[in-house]
């Protein structure tokens, strides 16, 4: 690739745009967190664990996971309709079936734990992004995981691998390659795949992607240290 | 209102409005707050890039997003030389424990219904201007909101969010629209030419709560449901009355009209505040 | 207000429409009544109290109120779809919350009473006239109330202010008030406003409306009171 | 049929069925009718005067009210030359302890387009003669019909409320819709001149129970839940068939016959008692 | 009905098109049927008795029959939306009413029984069709009826009396007369006419399509037997 | 996955998955194959006659049907020059005992979004070539497949289905069509005369499970419950990856390869399948 290359928005093939991920950022949910990547700015809820409501529906070995992705209708051009699309649908299980592989969630049979996420402006990326909120806001209501789970993708466009695919890129490219991983026990528990590209092509938008979850994966523990901070804070306060 | 029914509430919440009770009691409310005080109110507009407009409003800890939308759209038979405005709200299932995802329940209908009479009947926006093609085609515009947060006064946190997005919107130049009126099917309507939006009035929503025949304003989650009554009253820029929305429980005849004073008071406190986030009538 | 002004259907600007209240009008029904106001045709009917299903809705100190205001596809110059508008929905709601100060709701924990007014012709403020119907329907059936509620509305139109809005006067007149009382308590139970009024035309408006009320709570009295003459008649025959 | 399921009968109903099943066994109706009899018929048409048409009928304490809506629509692809007719019909939640509200049930569903179906295939109206532009523009016929009180045999009173609904009313002038058809766009189709409605044929329903290998006519709530089988037979005026259907329950081969012969001596009854109200193929 | 008169598909007025009944067809259902009449094309599949489920809608003194008829998108010439119509819905509840009359429904109080037939052809005649295949699928899945249940049409096209309608007869002719029957007990369960008949023709097209329901009888019995020639079959091997 | 939640699984299915992950501890399968080893495919074309296309496949005991329709349709305005594919997928209540009429769930969704990206993304269709008249009018081209019976692997089966289907397709002919382009109301699209469809790609799917770190590969029902992980992996014709879903569990980084590896090796099998039967791109 050569060193002249730039993307649309500047970038080289190869560098995230800027992020910053904030938790603890709703006061009524149990755990929360904002994600801002490019872009992208994405809100996400946890309520729970809770008792889970109709009783018949209830696991007596774990709790139900529910995720819910979701757009606003001023998060895209194009004005989306509130009602959840049939991308929303499948977006909210494979996220949920992700975040299912790091929560612990044999803690609390029969009870549930809601994960809401709120795409208000959507920027390319947004369900690694969306995943990446997610972990965070579960990690902030105190939920036993095994990891975290963060998230980014790859693509290709014009013939190049780039990492943390934008919105124009998401559009006009010729491959999206979006993935989400536990860093620490370095398994991937979300991946898909459109567009066309070679076994070649693949390694290198994986091995990308992987790297920029690393970096978010940084962002994820920052975000969630200056809660405890934040805590401890008000713990210091609470003893004076 | 909100709160009650089979989901019920949560320990926290019910240990808030019985301690909301009593302070009431006590003349007092449980943030310390005068009676006829507002909490802080924190404004930003055009926070969402890609929209046309939008605004983030927080009211204490009520948080609201609101965005603009503009489509080309065919005019309702009845109104062939006006835009059409589409006001919809939601309560995002982020906002409380209480709140669900799904389609909107009749709170959500309402919250929506009295911001957009608000809107409609302050007469706001010209729409009337919006027209590209008499009983053809016209300028569709949506504004949605949501709640993020709810700690009450959904409607006054969203009927101001709504206010500064349309306020401070930017919208396609309808001349440029009307000069391309033979190529309306290739053009994409992002990309023609923005102008400010023309606004004519403001309209101002105070909700009331009344408990022990004392009015307070700017009612919390909690005072929401340990009040008897709330009232929502909208005025105009030049202090009409443009819209009134009884929410909850009633009121005496002398009452009303004593909710209608303070409505008028704090809407131009309110007023102000717009005012200060450079959002007026010019 | 100058004594020759007529509205366009002749009326005097304090003047009401025609008006009649039947109770006791559907068979089925536990309670029922049918209001005439101008060219509204409006019918309301009462199911309860009786035991409120699904169990886990039950409310433990008060029955649940179910409140219905629906426009039949016939009832509109447009034919009107038979599903619920947001309009019909925000109206239930209204008209509910209205005679939930009235019943007496303590009396039948863990019950419901349902509602249902049917709107066979509109003629502007329907919404007045069906919770006037409505309170008639529940006192036919016997329920416990603290009050009557009866409604009217107040308009502008060509800036004058008149009572007992038309249809015209609603689509083409500058304001609309409708309210709903409990007469004897003298409490506003239904408020809302649309348009623009100054405060003194609010006051002007809102004491020409309360004065329609109390003649329509004539008329509830006197359909209330045809509904006992006929029982007693009934009774009269039991006994020979 | 009704009744069944879930959400049960009212005590006063199962009372009710107890004694029509006792009663049958002795050869009686519980209101002293014969089993071929009908309950008092009551006509009233033009009772919503803001519809192009309307009929209220009541079949002892049944209850239906109808009316009918012209509207400019765009035919079928596979009708070009044709209006639409669209029969729409719901038991409204004041008609029985257990109907409900929301959308329509099998059971609604089967009585609107059985009404449906005896109107359409008696080509009771000419609606070849409904097009003012071939393939393009035609006229829409909404025939919707509410059950306010229901204590048995809709249909047959749900039929004779549509089909007195659609005998009276008074259509847009079709003649004068053409004559503008350059200005459709602008009509309003509330204030086209109006003609009287074009009939060519009358469907009469008559719906019968069967209890005991004997017939009923016109049976009521409770009847139609103790009765075996319930079918609906329907003739056109020149007294051919244009619909059957069984409800509920079977027959053997020889009493479809019987059923159809006295379905065709009750509907020469009803058919006189609407000519006494008016209505008529003329 | 002069000799020579043949139908748009070559068929004499009543000549029944080509059909076959196989049962057992699906490997997850309890019991199964298809069918083939004409170009029609349909399965049937039976699931139960089982546990009914939600609690509260069970019967206490029989099971709860579910039917559900529908149209894959492709079995009709213009793409059928998968969502159930109307008609779909009328024809789920007289089927349904009609099977009710011949499966011993008190012999499972407190379970449900659940009948899906999809068309995945269709060519005139599919309700009838149906519930002929229904019914052997009961039948396969051992659930005690009194009778079976076999369906034939007939209608009338060019003023001509004829049996089993097919698709075009259906659109273009004057009368359709579906009907079913149990044929031993001699009794119509279902029964549905629209069009024009005289009483005349009635007779003369019911005498049709019950003289074409008795052969369809006929293949019913020989498709059951087959399924149980094959289960003696293994059951042999069973042995061995 | 599927067969998780309150809904259960009869106890035969139970038994059968406690028996599978018994033997995939032996290192067998429960029907003796191997880890890698497909069951018997069988591809029938044109089994709906009166569809413009259509397949049944099965493997082993899942069957699925897939038909094609062609109708006129108005292009997105996001691309004015294209045609409209469509692809819907529900599993029939017929399927199994889990199996449930209504509105696809999210399961359904996934399965039908897989199979038309692998569709889409490898520009199977030349859908630049199905317009009739640019922003207009153009080909709306649906694809429509069901589960008949459920034995697990849905997607390989419905991928197949589909491909069978659209590939052996008679599409109405596009140059008639732009001939007739000013009569096209009165152009029935079933009777243009027919020419078969123009293929460039056949994206195959290939499903692999992932059990005590080994994949297999066309997992049945109980299997797809017993894995650990599964995940979908497409290719095109040339060897490209064209789709990927993790459907369930994870995957170590190295696992994502192999199974990439193994996706590719059987997806040169299924090729063949679908050579043998006249299905390939020319």
């Amino acid at each position: 690739m050569s060193e002249e290359f730039r993307r649309v928005d500047g970038r080289k093939p190869d560098e995230m745009r800027s992020y910053k991920i904030k938790a603890h950022v709703l006061k009524n949910a149990d755990g929360s967190a904002e994600i801002r990547l490019g872009k992208n700015w994405i809100v996400a809820a946890v309520y729970g664990p809770k008792e889970h409501f109709p009783k018949f529906e209830v696991l007596h070995d774990r709790a139900i996971l529910n995720c819910r992705y979701h757009m606003t209708p001023y998060s895209t051009s194009e004005r989306k309709s509130p009602k959840p699309s049939r991308r929303e649908i499948e977006l909210s299980k494979v996220i949920r079936s992700a975040l299912e592989q790091a929560v612990i969630l044999e803690e609390y049979p029969e009870m549930s734990i809601d994960v809401f996420i709120e795409v208000l402006q959507a920027d390319g990326s947004t369900r690694v992004a969306s995943i990446t909120a997610a972990a965070v806001a579960l990690a902030d209501a105190g939920i036993p995981m095994k990891d975290l789970v963060v998230g980014c993708s790859a693509g290709k466009i014009n013939g190049r691998i780039i990492v943390d695919v934008g919105e124009y890129e998401d559009k006009e490219g010729e491959a999206d390659l979006p993935i989400a991983i536990m860093p620490n026990l370095r398994r991937v528990v979300l991946l898909q795949m459109d567009g066309k590209l070679t076994h070649e092509e693949f390694k290198k938008a994986f091995d990308m992607a992987l790297k920029g979850a690393y970096k978010l994966y940084e962002e994820q523990i920052n975000a969630l240290k200056s809660v405890i901070k934040n805590m401890e804070v008000l713990e210091g306060e609470d003893r004076e | 209102m909100r709160g009650e029914g089979f989901r019920g509430l949560t320990l926290s919440e019910l240990l808030t409005i019985k301690q909301v009770e009593k302070l009431f009691s006590e003349g007092r409310r449980i943030d310390e707050r005068g009676f006829l005080e507002f909490r802080e109110i924190e404004i930003n507009t055009n926070v969402i890039e890609k929209a046309f407009g939008s605004a983030r409003v927080s009211l204490g800890d009520t948080v609201v997003v609101a965005g603009v939308n503009f489509e080309l759209g065919t005019p309702f038979p009845d109104s062939p030389d006006k835009g059409i405005l589409i006001v919809e709200g939601e309560v995002l299932p982020t906002a409380s424990f209480g709140a669900e995802a799904g389609p909107p329940n009749e709170y959500e209908i309402e919250l929506s219904r009295v911001v957009d009479r608000g809107i409609r009947e302050s007469e706001m926006l010209p729409l009337e201007e919006y027209v590209i093609k008499h009983g053809e085609v016209v300028y569709k515009i949506f504004l949605d909101f949501n709640i993020i947060n709810d700690d009450g006064n959904l409607i006054d946190a969203a009927n101001l969010a709504a206010v500064a997005a349309l306020a401070t919107a930017k919208m396609p130049d309808i001349n440029y629209v009307k000069e391309h009126i033979d190529e309306l099917n290739s053009i994409n309507i992002k990309e023609v030419p923005k102008v400010g939006v023309k606004i004519r009035d403001l309209p101002i929503a105070v909700t009331l709560g009344l408990k022990n025949n004392k009015f307070i304003v700017d009612p919390t989650f909690a005072e929401e449901i340990a009040v008897e009554s709330l009232i929502t009253i909208t005025h105009t820029n030049k202090g009409e009355l443009c819209s009134i929305q009884l929410l909850k429980g009633g009121l005496t005849f002398e009452q009303v009209f004593e909710a209608i004073n303070i409505a008028y008071e704090k809407n131009i406190e309110l007023r102000s505040i717009l005012e200060r986030n450079g959002i007026k009538v010019i």
